[in-house]
């Protein structure tokens, strides 16, 4: 059976410290775009930490929520895409082939997380910054849709090696950058189609929900809520 | 109203091909040096990348996408009005189909090149067309993209096809009253049309066809232009209604559109004794309508989104009622309705030039706004609060824009310069009297003097 | 061999030449031989040290061969060379157990940064325009050695300073033997954010002077007073670790995480229950609690063992702390306090935290000590779940093990501008990526003082506001082209000495600053030539790490070759043993009565309270020249690349200041410009700013970015230990203008009413 | 070469009285029915002398164009989607729904374009040869005329021409007809 690869955000772990968000970056060469473009809402994040409030002060209370791409099954983005620059993998991941991408930005209008980014203009790396580009990854030029991959230059360089040493790959032997780095242990990556998985142990668990669920776009990420602490008494008097 | 002469006739309508006024170069140089910054500001913006627009995350349409569909909507006047007209077999038609489908062809080519330019690698736009390219990758078929390709590629063909039949016998005409490379170049255009009545019937026939087969084609145009956002799962996008919608939308600016080239046709060229008040009166009576049916389906639109109170569509709804678009909205909401009903409603408006065409101008802003109103505020909602944005255009963009509605223009002189505008034969159709005897017609009119019912029959008599 | 390079070289750059032309500008320059051997495209990992902040996690450098433009024989050229391309976590480090922070992850860029200085500069220009001339290693250490003979000739050595960022380990202890041998004071570490306080006020509880060590992972209930331990306080990505596991990692068990604070920071965000209580009571709550627990019986004053000594009248249950007496104070309801009493005591093991602002205030040390004391009370110190104190390396008594100078840096740096005023300033200053004159309040006039100073000498990477000063700049190597060890203070239960050869080769004409100083000492001669004997930084660190290497329980100790490989292998040695926590020797010592804090600025005048905090992506301000950092928005007001000033909704109503409009913060010491960002968090009666942006001059990315609030904070220290009371002003703000918000998010409410739409 | 007689009128009845005066001696020996050629600048339906080739298949052959178009359209999606099936993540390789969109456009132009080639065909368009033609027709004038009527015939016509109510009867050699 093909491979599903799939991963769980517990929302009780995550602290919203946003280093996956760096390791992303850093992992697959997403460019910075400077004061101006940020302003201009051209910031680029393959992975986001997004926080809302609940309440007024004294009771405001912060949710953080990593969101990247839910890598969906039945993906908005990929029929909307004219040539099929955006397609399904047969491991289950929403790729992204940059070179057919003409930036039509459909795509990204479709996708109901938002998580695609655009390259409005032509990345640049002030030297020697462009030494530390992950030679694993490919550059984006401008006019190209870019999202995540759940660090699929990983998912191939593992199964390569599992390949060569004609063994199954292990669960976790590998992981996403941002799964590899979160502190508190928020995310699991792993194949859902494996049921031994730690990934697919998870998502059976009745704490998961999915993201936009109700969409209809069945998606590979799934997210455990925070928990509230039961057994807290009333103030008295 | 003034009787004519088949000779005045020609003379009148070829006026304006044979003869080229200082005011004709004015024209043509004002609106080609617009058209020409449009195109330099494209340059600025493949140079330096897209960016150079005011498009951002999550609004990555705007100005571009709502052009598309604001100019195909304008191309719904021409061949959709013409041909209902031609099977109602509405003679007052005649004066008027010409200069409509002429609006269709250019405002389909207009329309057209936004989905190319608004991409981010424009110069890698044909790889949405369907070819056998080396590397054996077709569109995506299921692309609302890919359909719109066919979709425009199939009403560009058909309204070119159902523009060219009838002017076949005008060049020959003109080929007739011309000398020099005039004479040659309609010699050629008119395909050696003699006007035997095997041709005449093969015309007719296949202009009948014509007119049956590209009305379902013009409504399958904007509805699959509606697709495009009615396929997306965006807040107030996905919906069932943007079919019928669109395409009531189209024609209403459509007619807008009409009226206001043949203002400007009549004042330009001097057609008053052809182009009519009552004309002008009955598009206002369509275009009337078509502000109803409007109102309707922006109204039901609305009210079940709010009934249905969905909240991210809710969040949406509410930008465009009392948030940042609401005065956008409301504009909307005056040039669509609150400014045209009454000056179409009332006859005494309705019946001067002026009044109908005061109202199609503030429906064509008003429909402008509705397609920007239609994008932009959605997009900039979509579902998670969190990706909220908002969207500014650039001078590239207003730039494209304006040059857009040059290119209309420059496009809508040249042509008038090279081809009758008015249908010259069909005009005289419409003239002759039917034979008494073989009149397969209950009612045998004279032709009256005046009122519409002389535009069917009497507009001028040949002289015997 | 110089020859044959040459000759290599030549015939190389004649085929690369002939190859490639295509007008790129690396293709016109000379290839150089490979120094390493790499294979392309194989990744390779090597341990390093993270040097982001004082942490000390351990990193795994992924490296790679790529094409760098080096200097070689004075000649550009380009040469493969292994390339750091990402930073992860060590996995057998115990501090950071394959884990690892954005801030960490963004040291990659300090390597790789544009605008790091490349060669030794000797200032051409006045003082302070940043003109520079490029002079050659040699010329450089032979300037400042002659500079320094001369202050030992004139025999003012003791007016040689020392200003330094947190550096420990052998590192540290080169510097003090050095400063030591030549008769200068020790180093001065300048740390906006120090903890001198706590650290004193442990020293005075528990008999170590040093940050603790937080068992979250096995605590059932933990309470936080301000500390912001899973952002930016103590060793954040091992507690964060360990908060992972006290929330969801044992089946059955959830801690629960109480917030004390008047902002709702990162760490707060995740708190089952936030609580924000009036500035600087924080002590007196905890003691509340204390009382609650006593006079209930949760707890018996005994369970405290010798911590019971530490407050007066704790045998007597702490009459003065009654629920009623705190509300009074704190603001906190009675009823609030007994019921959070009672569930600490009933869902033992619970653990109190306290850091940053609380004690940033007059009353800092009472409020420490009273944490402390209910730490004691709860029976918590070196027990599961608890607190422990993290054993420090055996060697190097003297100067190695946590910096707790005996006072706050802030005093330290005062001393400093005081002789300056006083005409008699330290005749010699050397720096080493620290930058008072950012990190301290502008009315304490450091940089006046500085200037005072007739000759400075930095040891920096970059040019920033202090030393743009320098008369004299010999580079640094970036951490990840250095021998670098480091002694965490805390983070992990037991004793870690990290170690990490260079992952990378220098990319430019740099010096790791050990051995510019053990050059320097070389050239000095005499006692400091005895003292630091040592040809090269690496050879120190290997006689230090054998002496490590001494039979752990049953297994013999190594040999010592294989000892040094293996720690450079593994990037340092450490035991998992948590006895080794070592007995608390506490001396009595109390704060008498209840002590409130004292601010400085009248309420009628500075209606708010100004809470600068250090930036979870910017810290104190010394990632600021990071892009990535900059460009990463904040969690709480998703901002990048610019400041804000956070401010209650209720309060900006009151002021007509709406999101986005430009405010002026003022204090009674100066005045600041910012965006104001409305912010549910925040109480009403406080003004909260990031430290970290408001740059005048640090790299193309900080310079001239934002505002910096330190600049406008009283110069108040805290009496104990003389840190900075950065949480002891009192401000008061009016808008200017239009101002302009960078910010990374829309909406602020995931279920956005009709209302507040975006 | 054919040589045509012919006579221009300036109204339908007077042509269509030419005509019947023609057809009407068509019966006797000479020429026929079929030899009689007209040309108008404006199409006169309704009159008899217009009635000439008035039947065509067109709409049949516009059908068959939009039948041909739609098959071509559906096999064009739908093979290319099957020939080299691309993961769809559980949505069908062949979606009927989608593909119609394309089938239904492609059906369109089918018939459209069929539509213009039968005409021109048809039509005899484009032919640029010489043929019977008249250039005052373009101001209103009706051509009636008989192709290479036989000369014992010619007095004939020209005198059924002229009572018709033309001016005068012209000569024009037309390379075909």
């Amino acid at each position: 059976m093909a491979r599903k690869w799939g991963m769980v955000v517990d929302l009780d772990r995550c602290t919203g410290c946003e280093a996956c968000v760096v390791a992303c970056r850093a992992e697959n060469n997403v460019p910075t775009v400077g004061e101006d473009q940020a302003g201009r809402g051209r910031a680029m994040h393959w992975i986001r930490v997004e926080r809302y409030w609940e309440g007024e002060f004294p009771e405001a209370r912060l949710k953080f929520r990593p969101v990247l791409c839910q890598q969906c099954d039945a993906a908005p983005c990929e029929p909307t895409c004219p040539t099929y620059a955006s397609h399904h993998t047969s491991e289950g991941l929403n790729a992204q082939i940059y070179n057919r991408c003409i930036g039509t930005r459909y795509c990204a209008n479709a996708c109901p997380y938002s998580v695609r980014f655009f390259n409005f203009y032509n990345p640049v790396w002030d030297k020697p910054f462009h030494l530390q580009l992950n030679p694993d990854v490919s550059v984006r030029e401008v006019g190209v849709m870019e999202k995540c991959t759940f660090c699929v230059q990983r998912i191939q360089a593992a199964e390569i090696q599992a390949e060569a040493e004609q063994r199954d790959l292990k669960d976790g032997e590998f992981n996403p950058a941002c799964v590899q780095t979160c502190p508190p242990k928020a995310m699991v990556f792993g194949d859902l189609n494996d049921p031994g998985s730690e990934v697919a142990r998870l998502t059976r668990s009745n704490r998961a929900t999915q993201l936009l669920g109700e969409l209809g776009t069945r998606p590979s990420v799934t997210y455990f809520e925070a928990e509230s602490w039961e057994e807290g008494e009333k103030d008295q008097g | 109203m003034s009787e004519k002469t088949i000779a005045q006739v020609n003379e009148d309508l070829l006026r304006p091909v044979l003869r080229t006024t200082r005011r004709f170069w004015i024209a043509v140089l004002l609106l080609g040096s617009v058209v020409a910054a449009g195109i330099g500001a494209f340059g600025y913006q493949v140079w330096n990348g897209i960016g150079v627009w005011g498009i951002n995350r999550p609004v990555f349409w705007a100005f571009d996408i709502t052009n598309f569909v604001f100019w195909i909507g304008i191309s719904h006047a021409g061949t959709l009005i013409s041909a209902i007209l031609r099977i109602a077999d509405a003679g007052w038609r005649r004066p008027v189909t010409r200069c409509a489908e002429v609006i269709t062809l250019f405002a389909l080519m207009i329309g057209g090149i936004f989905p190319i330019i608004h991409l981010g690698r424009p110069w890698l736009f044909f790889w949405m067309i369907p070819y056998p390219s080396e590397r054996q990758i077709w569109p995506q078929f299921r692309s609302p993209l890919a359909w719109d390709f066919f979709a425009i590629g199939t009403y560009l063909t058909g309204s070119f096809i159902f523009l060219a039949y009838p002017m076949i016998p005008d060049f020959a005409l003109v080929r007739d009253k011309v000398t020099g490379w005039r004479k040659k170049l309609y010699t050629v255009l008119a395909l050696g049309w003699r006007g035997t009545p095997r041709q005449w019937h093969r015309l007719e026939k296949a202009m009948h066809i014509m007119a049956i087969v590209i009305i379902p084609v013009a409504v399958s145009v904007h509805t699959i232009v509606s697709w495009d956002f009615a396929m997306a799962p965006v807040p107030m996008w996905h919906s069932t209604i943007f079919g019928p919608y669109f395409v009531a939308g189209a024609i209403f600016s459509g007619i807008a559109g009409l009226i206001i080239a043949m203002a400007f046709l009549r004042k330009v060229l001097s057609l008053e004794d052809y182009l009519l008040p009552v004309h002008f009166d009955n598009l206002g009576k369509l275009l009337l309508t078509m502000c109803l049916v409007w109102v309707y389906f922006i109204f039901s639109e609305r009210l079940t989104v709010w009934y249905g109170n969905e909240s991210a569509e809710m969040a949406v709804f509410w930008t465009t009622q009392r948030g940042p678009f609401a005065p956008l909205f409301w504009t909307m909401v005056f040039c669509n309705f609150i400014i045209p009903f009454p000056l179409l409603a009332i006859k005494r408006f309705r019946t001067t030039i002026t009044g109908v065409v005061i109202a199609s101008w503030t429906v064509v802003i008003g429909m402008w706004l509705e397609r920007y109103l239609i994008i932009v505020p959605s997009l900039s909602h979509k579902y998670l609060p969190y990706t909220y944005g908002s969207y500014r255009p650039t001078w590239v963009e207003v730039t494209i824009l304006v040059a857009s509605n040059a290119a209309m223009g420059l496009l809508y002189i040249l042509f008038s310069k090279f081809v009758p505008i008015v249908s010259i034969w069909e005009l005289k159709v419409g003239s002759h009297k039917p034979p008494v005897v073989h009149h397969r017609l209950s009612v045998v009119r004279d032709s009256s003097p005046t009122g519409a019912s002389a535009i069917d029959d009497g507009l001028l008599t040949t002289d015997q | 061999m110089e020859r044959r390079d040459f000759l290599k070289a030549a015939a190389l750059t004649g085929a690369t030449a002939a190859l490639d032309n295509c007008g790129n500008p690396e293709h016109q320059l000379i290839r150089f031989i490979p120094e390493e051997d790499l294979v392309p495209g194989v990744a390779e990992y090597k341990p390093s040290i993270c040097t982001m902040c004082p942490a000390g996690c351990g990193l795994m450098v992924r490296v790679m061969e790529g094409d760098a433009e080096v200097i070689r024989h004075g000649e550009p050229g380009l040469i493969k060379m292994g390339l750091a391309k990402k930073l992860e976590g060590n996995p057998n480090h115990p501090i950071s157990q394959g884990k690892l922070c954005g801030r960490g992850q963004a040291g990659l860029q300090v390597t790789y940064h544009p605008d790091r200085l490349r060669h030794p500069l000797k200032r051409s220009g006045p003082r302070g325009s940043g003109q520079y001339q490029e002079v050659s290693w040699d010329e450089a250490i032979k300037e400042l050695v002659s500079r320094l003979s001369a202050l030992r000739s004139a025999n003012q050595p003791g007016s040689l300073a020392f200003l330094t960022q947190t550096v420990r380990g052998q590192r540290r202890e080169l510097m003090e033997k050095f400063l030591k041998s030549f008769g200068a004071p020790p180093a001065v570490t300048t740390e906006l954010f120090d903890d001198a306080v706590l650290r004193r006020a442990n020293e005075v509880s528990f008999g170590r002077p040093q940050l603790p060590t937080f068992d979250l992972a096995r605590a059932n209930y933990v309470i936080a007073f301000g500390a912001d331990f899973l952002g930016t306080w103590n060793s954040p990505v091992a507690q964060s670790v360990a908060y992972g596991e006290m929330r969801q990692g044992r089946a059955g068990v959830r801690g629960k995480f109480v917030m004390v604070e008047a902002r709702v920071s990162q760490t707060g965000a995740s708190a089952d229950e936030w609580i924000p209580g009036r500035p600087g009571t924080e002590g007196i709550l905890a003691l509340g609690l204390a009382h609650v627990m006593i006079e209930q019986k949760l707890r018996r004053a005994g369970d405290a063992g010798h911590a019971g000594s530490l407050i007066e009248g704790w045998s007597k249950g702490l009459p003065d702390y009654a629920p009623p007496a705190v509300e009074a104070s704190t603001g906190v309801p009675a009823a609030k306090i007994i019921r959070l009493a009672r569930e600490m005591a009933a869902h033992p093991p619970s653990l109190a935290m306290v850091g940053g602002a609380p004690l940033a205030h007059s009353n800092g040390m009472f409020t420490a000590l009273a944490v402390n004391g209910l730490n004691a009370l709860l029976g918590n110190v070196g027990n599961p779940g608890g607190i422990f104190f993290q054993p420090q390396p055996p060697s190097g008594k003297a100067a190695s093990g946590p910096p707790t100078s005996p006072k706050g840096s802030f005093s330290r740096v005062g001393e400093l501008i005081q002789q300056a005023q006083n005409g008699n300033a330290p005749k010699g200053l050397l720096l080493y990526g620290a930058n008072p004159v950012f990190t301290s309040p502008s009315s304490l006039g450091v940089r006046e003082a500085l200037e005072k100073i007739p000759y400075i000498a930095s040891l920096g990477s970059f040019i920033d506001e202090t030393s743009i000063l320098a008369d004299l700049i010999l580079p640094d190597h970036s951490p990840l082209e250095s021998w670098l060890d480091d002694a965490p203070e805390s983070g992990a239960i037991g004793p870690v000495a990290s170690l990490s050869a260079p992952a990378m080769r220098p990319l430019h004409n740099t010096r790791a600053m050990p051995d510019v100083l053990l050059e320097v000492a070389h050239q000095l001669g005499g006692e400091v030539a005895a003292a630091l004997p040592w040809k090269s930084y690496d050879e120190l660190l290997r006689v230090t790490f054998e002496s490590y290497n001494k039979p752990q329980g049953k297994n013999q100790a190594a040999k010592p070759g294989d000892f040094w490989k293996t720690v450079q292998e593994r990037g340092g040695v450490w035991s998992s043993s948590e006895t080794a926590s070592g007995a608390l020797a506490g001396a009595s010592h109390a704060p008498a009565a209840m002590l409130g804090p004292e601010f400085d600025g009248a309420e009628k005048d500075f209606p708010f309270h100004f809470l600068p905090y250090a930036s979870q992506m910017l810290l104190d301000g010394s990632l600021a020249h990071l892009p990535w950092m900059q460009e990463t928005p904040d969690p709480i007001s998703t901002a990048m690349w610019s400041t804000w000033v956070e401010i209650n909704p209720k309060a900006a109503d009151g002021l007509g200041i709406v999101q986005g409009d430009l405010v002026e913060i003022a204090s009674r010491h100066g005045k600041v410009q910012a965006s104001a960002l409305i912010s549910p968090g925040i109480a009403p009666d406080f003004i909260a700013m990031p430290v970290g942006q408001g740059h005048e001059y640090f790299t193309r990315y900080a310079s001239g970015r934002g505002a910096n609030p330190v600049a406008i904070l009283a110069p108040v220290a805290v009496p104990e230990t003389g840190s900075l009371a950065w949480a002891a002003t009192r401000v008061k703000i009016s808008k200017v203008g239009k101002g302009k918000l960078v910010l990374f998010a829309g909406g602020i409410r995931e279920h956005p009413q009709e209302g507040e739409l975006r | 070469m054919m040589r045509v007689l012919y006579a221009l009128y300036s109204d339908p009845d007077s042509a269509q009285r030419a005509f019947d005066s023609l057809r009407a001696s068509g019966a006797t020996p000479g020429f026929d029915e079929r030899q009689i050629a007209v040309v108008s600048s404006e199409p006169f339906d309704g009159y008899d002398f217009f009635k000439q080739d008035h039947k065509t298949i067109l709409p049949w052959i516009a059908a068959l164009g939009g039948l041909v178009g739609g098959v071509a359209g559906f096999w064009f999606a739908a093979y290319t989607q099957a020939v080299y099936p691309i993961p769809t993540g559980g949505m069908p390789i062949v979606p009927f729904y989608a593909d119609g969109v394309v089938t239904y456009e492609l059906t369109m132009l089918g018939a459209i374009l069929a539509t213009l080639i039968t005409m021109l065909f048809t039509a005899r368009l484009p032919n640029w040869k010489r043929k019977l033609y008249d250039p005052e027709v373009s101001d209103g004038k009706i051509l009636v005329g008989v192709f290479d009527a036989p000369e014992t015939s010619r007095a004939g016509v020209e005198k059924k021409l002229i009572e018709a109510g033309a001016g005068g009867v012209k000569e024009f050699l037309s390379e075909s007809r």
